[in-house]
């Protein structure tokens, strides 16, 4: 079978469209949260899927046939290639068709975009990992990152806090993390009803009061819904961290993910090429940032 | 660059030559206003217009076009239907071609959306110089007056024209005409030089956009904002009239029975309620304030940071277009006025 | 005593029951209930500027759409004394019988033949023959595609508005109706083959009283202001203005709708009607068609009107085609409506919808805004009819069978071609 | 995989969104036979009154306690009920005026026997049920029923513009006929769909396919009396098809 994306890259006119989504199959679902499911895709080219780098922070583009495109996070780190795991909520039109797959029907994928952590910049300093709820979507991809590049980074850090344990992505992963002692991996739960959770419980920040942080030299990379991004950045302003030092990644609506629909500007940046990622002085240098 | 004259009488030559580079749009009246329409005859075409109600962009940036169309088991097969139709766009004004060059800048860069590409390769473009009337204010946008992104430029010098040739597609245009097109003398070029003097006395309209970024910034919390605000519609009139205005929607449909479909894009505007909507249901632009602030931020502010210009040729369609009457001269204006920042 | 009763009339417009009461072998009540809401438009019209008087009354009935408009803009311009210029009455005319081809089709090949050839719709029917379906798929599209670019929407047109149209069409849509027509004029033999071989409906002999609009010229829907009121050996005229002489009050508790009769007798409107107050076009090709249906004019039989309306798909396209070709060659121009200048008054307009006559009424102040509305439906005025017809087809039944009672009323009914939601809106009381 | 079972239903309407299912001519035999419809009262006389079904597609508002109670019989059959055109989605038309006072209104249409008349002010169905979707225009797009339920078929909710006419007009390159020739168009509030129907006629939109979520029918009216209209009038034209429609 000769895929439309093979053929249209040698029209004349379309052979480098950057709106051609390349097929990709669906290798494994896996129903960590309710309504958060991960997804592992494999593109159908194999040169594609040997091929596709990307730096951690980076989104694609995914199409779901009949439904939309729409900007996910890679979740998973460019040192394990040859698949990419989404984390994905279901939340509307497209993120529902897209639940109604199956393991071995296909997607859409193109990208990667945006402007990913400035690993170059961060290398050799200590790595703060700060996530709230899906917030740990793109932070995973630099978690792994970092863990499989350990001697690049100094001290890392991850705090992590959800609603109650169901709620917590890659819970299995990251509690495995807990006693290795190349990170502080610091799991918070809001409240733990069932009464099965044995890390941290209460609100993020909280985490900070078991947490070494030597604000100067280490970037915060944080990411989350806008309360936890309103109560870490407070708390890490406190500490004296320099704003450019404070990794934010946003969402914005996207329709291209390639700086054209102009759906995503915020003042003068385009998320999507610009970011996802800003640094705290981008942010309050932009308006309605966050 | 070549500069030739052509006789006016010629003009009606050149037009039926100049047709076999390809199907020959212009501006022809509808009710009393101007369109850009395929010609029937030539005698349709009307270049002493005011301006168009839709701007040229709508041949290289339609309202609606289909980009891809999906097949199971075949993937998105991208759409190229007309995207090889050579046109001509006869006529078009300096701000107009201003605000395509703008365009190309968007649409190239490290992702060349090729669909834009395409077009902008296949339409041709005869510019036209014209006066300005009382919504005109180009030329305090720098726009009345370019230097590139036309195959061939018209000024009308009285009994000739003046040519400005822009490409070699341009100059075949002029080969293709004979000898109808004589070279310049200096009497000639006074009168240019005199043209051009009539045309900037005759702006009606001034507004001083140096250091205006600035002033966006400092007046982010006007309550002019608000006050445009309760006035807008978010009719999205403006946008869709703006030249430079390319926000675009995507959206999937499916054909009946299958999962089979198109993917279209569609023109969009930072005014609707949804545009930076997220599916968080977080709206970072909700009130409509915040909306119409955003539009004149980003055309006066934003895409000078981002492009060194504003993207705003001054062209009067949207205060026109506007049913409030939504002026951008005198938003920028009340920006600047003193007293304003002084009452606060 | 005895009751038979359909509860919900399938396949018409809107809804409507039948019930039937007999003692022993005699039949006491026929009612044709009609349980649709009222939406009280004439009342919630008043007070309102004349430019929102025919969209709001063409929501009365989605199929008569077209000739609600019409008639509605028609009253306001006799109201204000407009005349609107030759070309709207042609392309009014011409939207007249795009809603009637539409209309026809469907009801004859969708609504009403599947009873013939006893199938419960057109669906079930268009397994067993689909060439029949297609057909009327065909001519409606052809009909909704007049009223498309008439009327600028194939329901609820928009372009028509009081003193012409918005826009006229333009040359070339008037030639791709023109194709799309002279395509239609070869299936016209088809759709009466079609009728011819459907079984005969035979029981219901009833002498009837017809009514219809005069037409002036040929055949018209839309001109006139002459009712023909027709019954075996006398004939009556009402004007326009005298309209209520047709509707006079008669409260009927069991339904929504009033019923009307001229000079005590119920009489019948509708295409069946229509043959039988102009005949004159009824020659040539016409002539032959009604040979073959068999169809004798004045009829006896209500199911006739199926028959009737058959001819009318015909004649429909002919003349539309000849409006066209008149429109083609008196150059269509795009001309603006006329200027309206409201004024204190009353106008009154006679139009003939698919299903019969339309009348519109209306009282303006000098503002130009609606003092009362008064719209009498063509089902409206069939109601008595209808159920004398019924009452008829129950007693000529000889084996008082409930089934095959129950399957003839609901065949008149359906004959009537009624349009529920229109017959809601009756007279105002006097 | 097998067929989902359609309902199609009218209540107190003028069938205008049923006859517009009827007039999609060209897709009416694929939609057969992709859905099982099992009860069409306008179509068919052979239905199914009880059964379940995947998709109910309603029109008309609710006049009257015999339409609320179909309705709700209707809801309780239903996993997916669909309000079909104006009337369902806005109360349409007939609400109007729904604050006007029925008794004489109907007494002067029927005369003493409307006063026992089973009659209530309209009322769009999701002011008594829970409704799924919602279908607007008077009367509904053909080309929005029919990419409804190629949608629905695949499980998807389908996408309608949410912008005002406005937009679509001026895709269209219409002259405006607000600014130009000072004529009271709805445009700018009424949601697009109709691809400007009535202004690429030169005819002012008059609202019918009711309002925009964001709509600022208070600027508009603002605008409408500067150029002369009086305010009863425009509040009047504001709100023709839906009772929200206009500022009080
Ligand atoms: C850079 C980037 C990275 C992202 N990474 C991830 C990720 O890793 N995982 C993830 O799950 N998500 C991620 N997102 C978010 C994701 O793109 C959205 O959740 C997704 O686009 C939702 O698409 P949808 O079609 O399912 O939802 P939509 O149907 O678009 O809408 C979802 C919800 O948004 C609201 N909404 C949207 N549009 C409208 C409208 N027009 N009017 C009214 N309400 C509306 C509604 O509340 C609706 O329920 C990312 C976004 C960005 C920009
Ligand atoms: S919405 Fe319009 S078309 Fe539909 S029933 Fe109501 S009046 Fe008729
Ligand atoms: S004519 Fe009406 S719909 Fe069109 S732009 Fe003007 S106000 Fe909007
Ligand atoms: S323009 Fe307005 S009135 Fe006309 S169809 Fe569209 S929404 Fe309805």
């Amino acid at each position: 079978m000769l895929l439309a994306d093979e053929v249209a890259s040698s029209h004349p006119v379309l052979a480098d469209n950057p709106y051609q989504p390349h097929m990709a199959r669906i290798v494994r679902i896996y129903k960590m949260v309710d309504n958060n499911h991960l997804f592992t895709l494999r593109f159908m080219e194999d040169s594609l899927a040997h091929s596709f780098r990307h730096t951690p922070g980076q989104f694609i583009m995914l199409s779901v046939p009949g439904a939309g495109e729409m900007p996910i996070s890679i979740s998973s780190s460019p040192s394990r290639p040859e698949v990419l795991e989404l984390c994905v909520r279901r939340v509307g039109r497209v993120t529902n068709a897209l639940y109604r797959l199956r393991t071995n029907d296909v997607v859409g994928v193109r990208g990667p975009y945006g402007n990913g952590y400035p690993i170059s910049e961060i290398t050799g300093n200590d790595l703060l990992l700060a996530a709230g709820g899906l917030g740990m979507a793109p932070l995973r991809s630099l978690l792994w990152y970092a863990l499989d590049h350990r001697d690049k980074f100094n001290n890392i850090t991850l705090m992590y806090g959800a609603k109650r344990p169901e709620d917590m992505l890659f819970r299995e992963e990251l509690t495995a993390l807990v006693d290795r002692t190349d990170i502080n991996c610091l799991l918070t739960v809001d409240a733990d009803p069932g009464g099965t959770w044995r890390n941290h419980v209460g609100l993020l920040p909280g985490l900070f009061d078991h947490a070494k942080i030597d604000p100067l030299r280490t970037y915060a990379a944080v990411c989350g819904p806008p309360v936890v991004y309103k109560f870490i950045l407070q708390r890490l302003l406190e500490l004296g961290f320099p704003k450019n030092h404070i990794l934010m990644s946003l969402e914005r609506r996207m329709k291209c993910g390639i700086g054209k629909c102009g759906h995503c500007s915020i003042g003068y940046k385009y998320t999507c090429l610009q970011g996802p990622i800003f640094t705290y002085w981008d942010a309050i240098n932009l308006p309605e940032m966050i | 660059m070549k500069i030739l004259k052509l006789p006016k009488e010629k003009l009606d030559l050149f037009a039926s030559v100049v047709q076999q580079f390809g199907e020959l749009h212009a501006p022809v009246e509808q009710d009393g206003k101007y369109v850009f329409k395929r010609l029937t005859r030539w005698s349709d075409a009307r270049l002493e217009y005011d301006r168009t109600i839709l701007p040229p962009k709508k041949y290289f940036l339609p309202p609606q076009e289909s980009i891809f169309r999906y097949r199971p088991g075949e993937g998105f097969v991208p759409v190229t239907d007309g995207l090889d139709q050579r046109i001509i766009l006869f006529g078009v004004h300096a701000c107009d071609v201003y605000a395509m060059n703008i365009l190309d800048r968007v649409f190239a860069g490290k992702y060349r959306d090729p669909y834009y590409q395409a077009r902008r390769k296949n339409i041709a473009i005869i510019g036209i110089d014209c006066l300005p009337d009382k919504n005109c204010f180009c030329r305090s946008m720098r726009a009345d007056f370019v230097d590139h992104g036309f195959d061939l430029f018209f000024y009308d010098t009285g009994d000739y024209y003046q040519a400005l040739v822009g490409t070699a597609l341009g100059d075949d245009m002029v080969q293709a005409t004979g000898s109808v097109f004589e070279p310049m003398d200096a009497a000639e070029i006074d009168d240019y030089k005199r043209r051009s003097l009539n045309k900037r006395r005759a702006f009606q309209l001034d507004v001083e956009i140096r250091d205006l970024p600035e002033i966006f910034e400092m007046e982010y919390e006007s309550e002019l904002w608000d006050e445009l605000g309760d006035k807008c519609l978010s009719c999205g009139s403006c946008s869709m009239v703006c030249p430079t205005c390319y926000c675009y929607d995507v959206s999937d449909d499916v054909e009946l029975g299958s999962r089979a479909g198109d993917r279209t894009r569609s023109w969009d505007s930072c005014l609707f309620y949804d545009h930076a909507l997220v599916g968080s249901g977080e709206n970072f632009r909700g009130p409509r304030a915040s909306r119409i602030k955003f539009r004149f931020y980003h055309k006066q502010r934003g895409f000078v940071a981002e492009y060194g210009r504003p993207s705003c040729v001054g062209c009067g369609r949207c205060s026109n277009a506007c049913p409030v009457g939504i002026d951008v001269v005198q938003v920028i204006d009340r920006l600047r006025r003193v007293e304003d920042v002084a009452s606060r | 005593m005895s009751v038979i009763t359909i509860d919900h009339l399938a396949r018409v417009e809107g809804h409507g029951g039948i019930t039937v009461e007999l003692q022993g072998d005699v039949v006491t009540d026929v009612r044709f209930d009609i349980f649709e809401g009222s939406r009280l438009l004439e009342p919630i019209v008043k007070g309102k500027h004349y430019d929102k008087i025919a969209p709001s009354l063409s929501r009365i009935c989605s199929i008569c759409s077209a000739a609600h408009t019409l008639t509605s803009l028609k009253a306001t311009e006799n109201a204000f004394g407009i005349r609107v210029s030759p070309q709207t009455e042609l392309l009014r005319e011409l939207l007249m019988r795009g809603e009637s081809i539409e209309s026809h089709a469907l009801h004859v090949f969708m609504l009403a033949a599947p009873d013939y050839l006893n199938y419960p719709s057109a669906i079930a029917m268009a397994a067993d023959k689909p060439a029949a379906v297609l057909l009327a798929l065909r001519m409606k599209k052809l009909g909704n595609l007049i009223q498309e670019t008439i009327g600028g929407r194939a329901v609820h047109p928009v372009n028509a508005v009081v003193g012409g149209f918005g826009k006229a069409p333009s040359l070339d849509q008037l030639i791709e109706l023109r194709s799309g027509l002279l395509q239609a004029q070869t299936d016209s033999d088809v759709v009466i083959d079609f009728m011819a071989s459907l079984p005969a409906a035979d029981f219901c002999r009833a002498d009837t009283t017809y009514a219809a609009l005069r037409s002036p010229n040929l055949d018209s829907y839309y001109n006139g202001d002459e009712v023909m009121v027709f019954a075996k050996g006398s004939r009556a005229i009402v004007q326009a203005d005298d309209y209520r002489s047709l509707t006079n009050e008669k409260a009927v508790p069991h339904s929504h709708a009033k019923h009307s009769t001229f000079r005590g007798s119920p009489f019948m409107v509708g295409s069946l009607a229509r043959l039988t107050v102009n005949p004159r076009r009824l020659t040539g090709k016409l002539a032959v068609a009604m040979k073959r249906l068999k169809l004798v004019l004045p009829a006896d039989n209500p199911m006739d009107n199926n028959k009737a309306q058959a001819l009318e798909l015909v004649n429909d396209v002919e003349r539309s085609l000849e409006i066209i070709e008149q429109l083609l060659r008196d150059g269509i121009k795009d001309e603006r409506s006329m200027p309206v200048h409201p004024r204190a008054g009353s106008g009154t307009a006679i139009t003939e919808a698919p299903r019969g006559l339309l009348i519109h009424s209306y009282v303006y102040d000098d503002r130009g805004c609606i003092v009362s509305a008064d719209v009498i439906t063509p089902t409206a005025l069939n109601a008595a009819s209808i159920e004398q017809h019924m009452r008829r087809a129950v007693e000529q039944c000889e084996d008082r069978d409930e089934a095959v009672i129950s399957r003839r009323l609901q065949m008149i009914a359906r004959a009537y071609d009624p349009c529920i939601s229109c017959s809601v809106h009756l007279v105002r009381k006097r | 995989m097998s067929k989902p079972t359609v309902g199609i239903f009218g209540l107190t309407g003028c069938a205008g969104d049923q006859l517009v299912i009827l007039n999609c001519e060209d897709r009416l035999l694929d939609l057969v036979a992709l859905v099982d419809i099992r009860d069409f009262l306008m179509a068919s006389s052979d239905n199914q009154t009880e059964c379940a079904l995947d998709i109910a597609l309603v029109e008309g508002a609710v006049l009257t306690k015999k339409d609320a109670d179909a309705l709700r019989a209707i809801r309780k059959r239903a996993k997916l009920l669909v309000a079909l055109g104006s009337c369902a989605v806005w109360g349409g038309i007939p609400a109007m005026d729904r604050g006007m006072d029925r008794g004489p209104m109907l007494e002067e249409v029927y005369g003493d026997a409307g006063a026992g008349y089973d009659s209530q002010a309209a009322q769009a169905l999701h002011e008594v049920v829970t409704v799924d979707l919602n279908i607007t225009g008077c009367p509904i797009e053909k080309e929005h029923f029919i990419s409804a339920i190629a949608s629905l078929l695949n499980g998807d909710a389908p996408l309608y513009p949410k912008y005002p006419v406005c937009t679509e007009c001026r895709m269209r390159e219409n002259n405006c006929l607000l600014i130009e020739r000072g004529l009271p168009c709805c445009g700018p509030i009424t949601v697009a769909g109709c691809n400007a129907r009535c202004p690429e006629l030169r005819v002012p939109c008059i609202g019918c396919r009711g309002p925009i979520g964001d709509a600022n029918p208070a600027s508009l009216l603002a605008v409408m009396e500067e150029k002369g209209y009086n305010r009863e009038e425009i509040v009047n034209r504001l709100r023709m098809f839906a009772p929200q429609g206009a500022p009080q």
